[in-house]
């Protein structure tokens, strides 16, 4: 049963992953880049640290991705190449 | 007796409230940080105090008090305490250098600066891999914010380019960390050994001593670094290039025991590989501070190199490489990143403006010379141990590699130097005068450089007070320069007495005395004309009395090391002295770099050579000492270079040319003979030795074609100086033919005419000089007619050229006769015949020289001229004196030479009172004398019979068909003289050697211009070179 | 194109790299003997149930000093380049109901926050968990424009009290106790219990404030400020 | 059995992450494959620190004192984690206001268009 959560874990993080590269808009890369990071608390509680879970979960997805906002609102009117 | 966790307690402590403090004023938070700074330097001053002198044992200290692997542990030790002391100690002087920007930008610099610092001391003292994870990054984050200190474009985007691949790195040395702990079970360098990498576990090692390696900045992965260089604040980027570079280099050297050998082979030889091409791609650069990225590169590189290299030399040897090349760098980049701060001039030759300022621009040449690796800074004789041991263990690509990128560096440094003390200035700005806070720092590295200097020389080798002597000369003329020029002449000239008398008691045979005379009695005379000069003629008489004092010392040096000193020494005071001319720019700047090409050659040489085993002086200890084959090769050619052989001239006639008048009679005379002592060191090892290859008959022939090419672009010069230095270049051509017969004879005529051709040269270069001095122009078709103004200089003219063209009765006719016969009797048949049509030649240019100048229509503008001083008039009496002296009676100087020769052959000749016998036939001075004096008397009593039949045609009694000429100098007989032998000789004319040398110069620069555009400025494609530098190292040290 | 083909050289040699790594994995069935140490340990010597926090706090607390340092360097680093830009702030129009709730929220956060990093010893979660939490609630305050002045030096009193405080419980662990950092120099306690582990929870509650401080003054500059 | 799962994610997420940063021009799509290669550096980490059929390194109902070491995942990996995650946190807010700077001045972002300095 783990190995199976695992590999669906895992294969959806890995197409956010893929889609982070490849997304054309800014704010859909980090939404993505903030699930892998979400999901990988998940794996994290598996794997038997509910601390890193904890941390990954409001460091990783949270924070990161809110600064990421951040970020992206002030360069909004940036121009993109990719 | 402070732990030294306290400096990261401390600096922890006050960085948190920093912020606080500067509510109190900026006074406050100032008087903190610099007191932590300060704290910082002394704890580990007293540390590195006790580990030296107490010999207290390595300090651990456990956190959390347990013990190690149970809690991190940290570590002082002896080489911990010294790089920490010097990277505190360059971080507090920065610190000082930044005072100014500190005190006005925000205190989030001085957090940043000041947890940088404590950053740098926990990574060196650190035995825990992840904390050294920790400390890096603490070192990379108050880096990156650092680098936005000024904010601009350029700032910011290389701030960028620098964090991205920061952050590749540490990634990977993350990953390494961990993978070393599931395979080991233990993140403590204290419970990790080699033994433990086997197999996969491999890889792990390999991630993490390749990411510090990327930290290290190895090319090409590290165009990163170089922007960060060229745009950031110097004091910032003095931090980055010396501080950071220091502790990620420890670190480097932390985890060496734990790598396999063929890890560290390839990263030694990455390490050279990036000193080689970091060099050469600075050939091209003219951004100062880029240049400087380059060359700290490069260092660092070099630094890899010998951690890697030197892992099988002796421990003291060891610490001296690295210790003296680590120290060496540090103040010298250090230095001269807070000059460039200073200058402000972007472009390396916009910093003429330095010259404003008289103590900026000593530390500039103090710290270029120190990066250079010339003695007596720590670099050079790091350098010196280091190829002696790449010799020793064979390595020669490493070795060829090392030294020639060397040179690079010292192309482009030395360049710059000269630029900066010869060109233009005038249509800069002048340079603002700094604040005392941004002078105190690389004044205090300046003077530390120097002590270590010293310190080197006196506990590590154990040199006495006559090996510093030539460096004291150039402080107390420094001290002493406010006073007028002849009294420092006359002071100079005390010395040199002080001097012989001091070294007297250390001559043991006659050839040292022999060159003794030349060496110093010579220089003591020529040091006469030098009285002329005018006013105080500020940091002549220091360099001078360097040159002295190191020809001096080249005598009296009982080991390789003593010898090659001095002759750096010598090197360097000459290159100053020729850089005194007005347009001695690329003059001196060439004859540096040969003479640094010879010097690698003679330090390669005596590398190989086995020591001597007497402790008497070395010219005769190496008798006992069998040179091999690469060994004899590559110092002859070392020891060539400076006598300017045939191929590796270039740099004579323009060094002549260019330097100062008085100056040019020391190289000539006396500089070029110091090449003709080294060989013959060389030719006596091979003497008392049974040889396996002629390597002298070769030498033999370069000596004759030298002396053949010699003559004949003597006599296409113009230029009354680069006749006589083609003159030169042609006679040391005899006498370095005649030294190779290894004859007994051979060796009379050449140290015979060693010494004719040191008076009469001396004599001629002071007449051109005197010259010179009253017509201020040295080519000689401006000139004509000057025997009724200066006499007396054109009887030393004349005489001299009968001397050199060896006519009877003068000494150049017994030189000839010598040589003539030395190699007759060894068989040398056609280049006796070469040589014998090169004195021919020699007629030619002899002929031109007296001709167009004193002979023929005075000019309109030399009516006024007078009779050169009489301080010019004085030497070249003497030396007239002398010529005549040993023309009437040649067995004065003949008998000690055949006492000379005797020691390494069987006499050839005999002497009967004032005849000299050899196999075939016999030569009397004094008889030829008077029989010459016959012969010229009737012709001379004839003219004056006539005399007053003879008319007198006025200068402008010429006319012409139909119109002036252009030009009317080209008509003058001098003008382009010996133009029809020039045709006849055709295609022999064009300069092949300069246009070989000209094209390596520019395949050199062609080369580094290619490979820098690898640095192509986007920060991507650096990531690219980063990984793929990974995925290739790894490849190439075939892990697993 | 050349481009192109480097990258993916690039990549496959990563992959290469890396190959082994996992071909030759095995999964780790017993502890080593340096985490069999630290089990026992936490459980013995340092009364603290929750072997991750004794490890980062004690054990390793030099690490974890270093980390509250780089998040330090971040916050004044971020600082340094972007104070004083004062033309974008993210305001999500404030209307009178999101300002009560998220005041109520706010006061729930923080004391959640808190909870996680005095409970570090016992329970999953620490300091930094709890300062992640206390920031985001900062954070809300941020966002919906809540008329709470951020007093900006509140704020750097906070950081660099709890920075300091943290570093002089070090000390006192060197000067009272066995050494930096240890937690000796307050009574071990009953396992178990809040008050117990040494300076372990007082350790950890500094650093949850540190860290809640730190990561809020990112927050903010980032975010711009008033 | 599951780590050398999450290991193999692990890499995977690393790789692809450095893939993004070598071809992506955005500067803050660079930014967001460091943090993925930085998620999935944690994800291996914590990989390498699993024991099979074990649990949290906390000792409660589940795990007793007395046999604890027998029972637990290793505490190592875990601490080392978080220190880790904390850190690129803090690397990535730095590189992300060094975005919002460079946008500032250049108005670009591009990396691109970010190569005044070079040779």
């Amino acid at each position: 049963m783990i190995p199976v959560i695992i590999i669906g874990l895992g294969v959806i993080m890995l197409a956010a992953a893929i889609a982070a590269v490849y997304f054309k808009s800014l704010l859909a890369s980090i939404i993505s880049a903030g699930v892998i990071s979400l999901l990988a608390s998940v794996i994290y509680l598996i794997l038997g640290s509910p601390d890193v879970a904890m941390t990954e979960a409001s460091i990783g997805s949270g924070l990161t991705t809110v600064i990421f906002l951040f970020a992206l609102h002030r360069v909004r009117k940036g121009k993109s190449d990719d | 007796m402070v732990s030294p966790i306290y400096i990261l307690i401390l600096s922890l402590a006050v960085g948190f409230l920093l912020s606080i403090l500067d509510k109190g004023g900026r006074r406050l938070s100032l008087t903190a940080f610099y007191g932590v700074l300060t704290f910082n330097v002394a704890v580990v001053a007293d540390w590195l105090y006790r580990f030296v002198f107490h010999h207290v044992p390595n300090l651990v200290i456990n956190t959390a008090g347990f013990k190690a692997p149970i809690s991190i542990n940290l570590e002082l030790g002896v080489t911990e305490a010294f790089v920490l002391l010097f990277a505190n100690l360059t971080g507090l002087l920065a610190a000082v250098y930044l005072f100014r920007k500190f005190k006005e930008s925000q205190v989030s610099s001085l957090i940043l600066y000041l947890l940088l610092i404590m950053g740098v001391n926990g990574l060196v003292m650190t035995r825990d891999l992840f904390n050294m994870f920790v400390f890096l990054e603490i070192l990379s984050i108050s880096t990156f914010a650092l680098t936005a200190l000024t904010r601009n474009l350029k700032t910011l985007s290389s701030g960028f380019k620098y964090m991205i691949a920061g952050g590749v790195a540490s990634t990977f040395f993350l990953l390494g960390v961990v993978f070393v702990y599931y395979f080991t079970g233990s993140l403590n360098l204290g419970f990790l050994d080699a033994g433990q990498f086997t197999g996969v576990s491999l890889i792990a090692l390999f991630m993490l001593s390749v990411a510090v390696f990327i930290e290290l900045k190895p090319f090409p992965a590290n165009g990163w670094v170089l922007d960060v260089y060229q745009s950031v604040d110097s004091g910032i980027v003095s931090v980055i290039a010396v501080v950071n570079s220091a502790a990620v280099g420890f670190v480097f050297y932390k985890i060496m025991p734990l790598m396999p050998q063929n890890f560290l082979t390839v990263f030694g030889i990455a390490g050279v590989v990036t000193f080689f091409f970091s060099n050469m791609m600075g050939l091209k650069q003219e951004n100062a501070k880029r240049l400087l990225g380059y060359s700290s590169v490069g260092q660092m590189g070099l630094l890899m190199a010998v951690l890697v290299f030197t892992a099988n030399a002796p421990t003291n040897i060891r610490y001296l490489i690295i210790g003296g090349l680590f120290f060496n760098h540090l103040f010298s980049k250090a230095g001269l990143f807070w000059l460039a701060g200073i200058v402000k001039q972007e472009k390396t030759r916009d910093w003429t403006v330095l010259r404003n300022n008289k103590l900026l621009l000593v530390l500039f040449g103090l710290f270029i010379f120190a990066l250079s690796g010339l003695p007596p800074f720590p670099g050079f004789w790091a350098k010196w141990e280091f190829v002696k041991v790449l010799v020793d263990a064979k390595m020669f690509f490493v070795l060829t590699s090392v030294l020639v990128g060397s040179l690079f560096e010292l192309i482009f440094l030395f360049r710059w130097f000269t630029i900066t003390v010869k060109e233009d200035n005038s249509e800069l700005e002048p340079m603002a005068s700094p604040h005392g806070s941004m002078v105190l720092p690389a004044s205090v590295f300046g003077l530390l450089g120097s002590v270590a200097a010293f310190a080197v020389m006196k506990y590590f080798y154990g040199f006495g007070w006559l090996q510093v002597l030539p460096i004291g000369a150039v402080l107390f003329f420094y001290l002493t320069d406010f006073l007028p020029a002849k009294v420092k002449g006359f002071l100079s000239l005390g010395a040199i007495a002080g001097y012989g008398y001091c070294i007297y008691p250390l001559i043991e045979s006659n050839i040292q005395l022999f060159f003794g005379a030349i060496f110093i009695v010579g220089s003591a005379v020529n040091l006469i004309s030098t009285l002329n000069r005018k006013n105080q003629s500020r940091g002549f008489y220091g360099f001078l009395l360097m040159m002295i004092f190191s020809f001096g010392n080249l005598l009296i040096a009982t080991s390789y090391l003593e010898f090659f000193l001095s002759w750096e020494f010598m090197t360097i005071a000459s290159f100053l002295l020729i850089l005194r001319g007005r347009k001695a720019q690329k003059a001196s700047l060439m004859y540096m770099i040969f003479s640094t090409a010879g010097a690698y050659l003679l330090m390669a040489g005596f590398g190989f050579a086995p020591a001597p085993a007497s402790a008497s002086a070395l010219i005769l200890a190496i008798e006992s000492v069998n040179l091999p084959l690469i060994s004899i090769i590559v110092l002859a050619i070392g020891f060539m270079i400076k006598s300017g052989s045939l191929g590796v001239h270039i740099w004579l006639p323009e060094a002549h040319a260019e330097a100062e008048s008085d100056v040019s009679s020391f190289i000539s005379a006396i500089l070029l003979k110091a090449g003709v002592f080294g060989l013959m060191m060389v030719a006596i090892s091979y003497v008392s030795h049974a040889p396996s290859f002629d390597v002298f008959y070769w030498i033999g022939w370069i000596g004759v074609l030298t002396a053949l090419a010699g003559a004949f672009m003597a006599s296409f010069q113009e230029d009354a100086k680069r006749l006589l230095a083609y003159s030169s270049m042609s006679q040391v051509g005899y006498i370095v033919a005649a030294l190779a017969l290894i004859t007994h004879l051979g060796w009379v005529s050449a140290l015979y005419l060693v010494f004719n051709h040191m008076m009469f040269k001396s004599a001629l270069f002071i007449a051109v000089a005197g010259i010179y001095y009253r017509t201020h122009t040295r080519t000689m078709y401006k000139m004509g007619g000057l025997i009724s103004k200066m006499p007396w200089t054109f009887m030393t003219v004349l005489m001299c050229i009968i001397a050199v063209s060896g006519v009877p009765p003068l000494s150049g006719f017994g030189g000839k006769w010598l040589t003539y016969t030395a190699f007759i009797t060894k068989g040398w048949y056609l280049q006796a015949g070469v040589l014998f049509f090169a004195s021919g030649v020699s007629f030619l240019y002899l002929y031109r020289l007296i001709h167009t100048i004193f002979l023929g229509q005075l000019k309109y503008e030399h009516q006024e001229v007078r009779e050169a001083p009489v301080w010019f008039i004085i030497p070249q009496f003497i030396f007239l004196g002398a010529i005549m002296a040993i023309s009437m009676f040649p067995s004065l100087i003949i008998k000690p030479l055949n006492v000379i020769a005797m020691r390494y052959f069987d006499s050839s000749i005999q002497i009967e009172g004032l005849t000299i016998i050899s196999d075939l036939g016999y030569w009397n001075g004094n008889l030829i004398m008077y029989v010459t004096m016959g012969v010229f008397a009737v012709p001379f009593i004839l003219l004056l019979l006539v005399k007053g039949k003879t008319q007198k045609v006025k200068q402008f009694n010429i006319v012409y068909s139909a119109e002036r000429p252009e030009s009317p100098q080209t008509t003058h007989v001098a003008h382009n003289m010996y133009a029809h032998y020039r045709k006849a000789l055709g295609s022999w004319t064009v300069p092949r050697v300069e246009a070989f040398w000209s094209g390596v110069s520019e395949w050199a620069h062609a080369f580094g211009g290619f490979f820098r555009r690898v640095y192509t400025g986007n920060g991507q494609t650096y990531v690219l070179y980063i990984i793929m530098y990974i995925v290739v190292i790894y490849a190439v040290m075939g892990v697993q | 194109m050349i481009r192109n083909m480097a990258v993916l050289l690039a990549v496959i040699g990563l992959v290469a790299m890396f190959l082994p790594m996992v071909t030759d994995f095995q999964e780790r069935e017993n502890l080593n003997e340096l985490a069999a140490d630290y089990v026992e340990g936490s459980i013995n010597d340092l009364n603290t149930p929750n072997v991750v926090t004794s490890v980062i706090v004690t054990y390793r607390g030099l690490d974890t000093l270093g980390e509250v340092t780089v998040l330090f360097l971040a916050t004044v680093g971020v600082g340094l380049l972007l104070k004083g830009r004062k033309e974008d702030m993210i305001r999500i129009s404030s209307s009178e109901l999101l300002g009560t709730t998220s005041s109520v929220l706010v006061a729930m956060i923080m004391i959640l926050g808190i909870y996680i990093f005095t409970h570090g010893h016992l329970t999953p979660g620490g300091g930094f968990q709890g300062g992640v939490v206390i920031a985001s609630g900062f954070l809300l305050m941020l966002l919906s424009n809540v008329n709470v002045k951020m007093n900006h030096s509140i704020m750097h009193f906070v950081e660099s009290f709890s920075g300091v405080a943290y570093v002089g419980i070090g000390v006192a662990g060197l000067v009272l106790a066995i050494g930096f950092l240890n937690p000796g120099i307050l009574p071990l306690g009953r396992f178990g219990e809040l008050f117990s582990a040494g300076a372990i929870p007082v350790i950890y509650s500094l650093i949850g404030l540190k860290v809640g401080s730190e990561l809020t003054s990112i927050l903010v500059t980032m975010g711009g400020e008033k | 059995m599951i780590s050398s799962y999450t290991l193999i994610l692990g890499i995977a997420l690393l790789i692809i992450g450095f893939y993004a940063m070598l071809t992506r021009k955005n500067l803050i799509k660079m930014v967001i494959g460091f943090s993925i290669a930085d998620t999935g550096t944690h994800i291996i980490i914590v990989s390498l620190g699993y024991l099979r059929g074990k649990t949290a390194p906390i000792i409660d109902q589940a795990v007793s004192a007395v046999n604890a070491v027998q029972k637990v995942v290793d505490p190592i990996p875990s601490a080392l984690v978080l220190t880790a995650i904390v850190i690129g946190l803090a690397v990535t807010a730095v590189m992300l206001s060094f975005i919002v700077e460079m946008y500032r001045k250049n108005k670009s972002l591009s990396i691109d268009d970010y190569q005044e300095l070079k040779w």
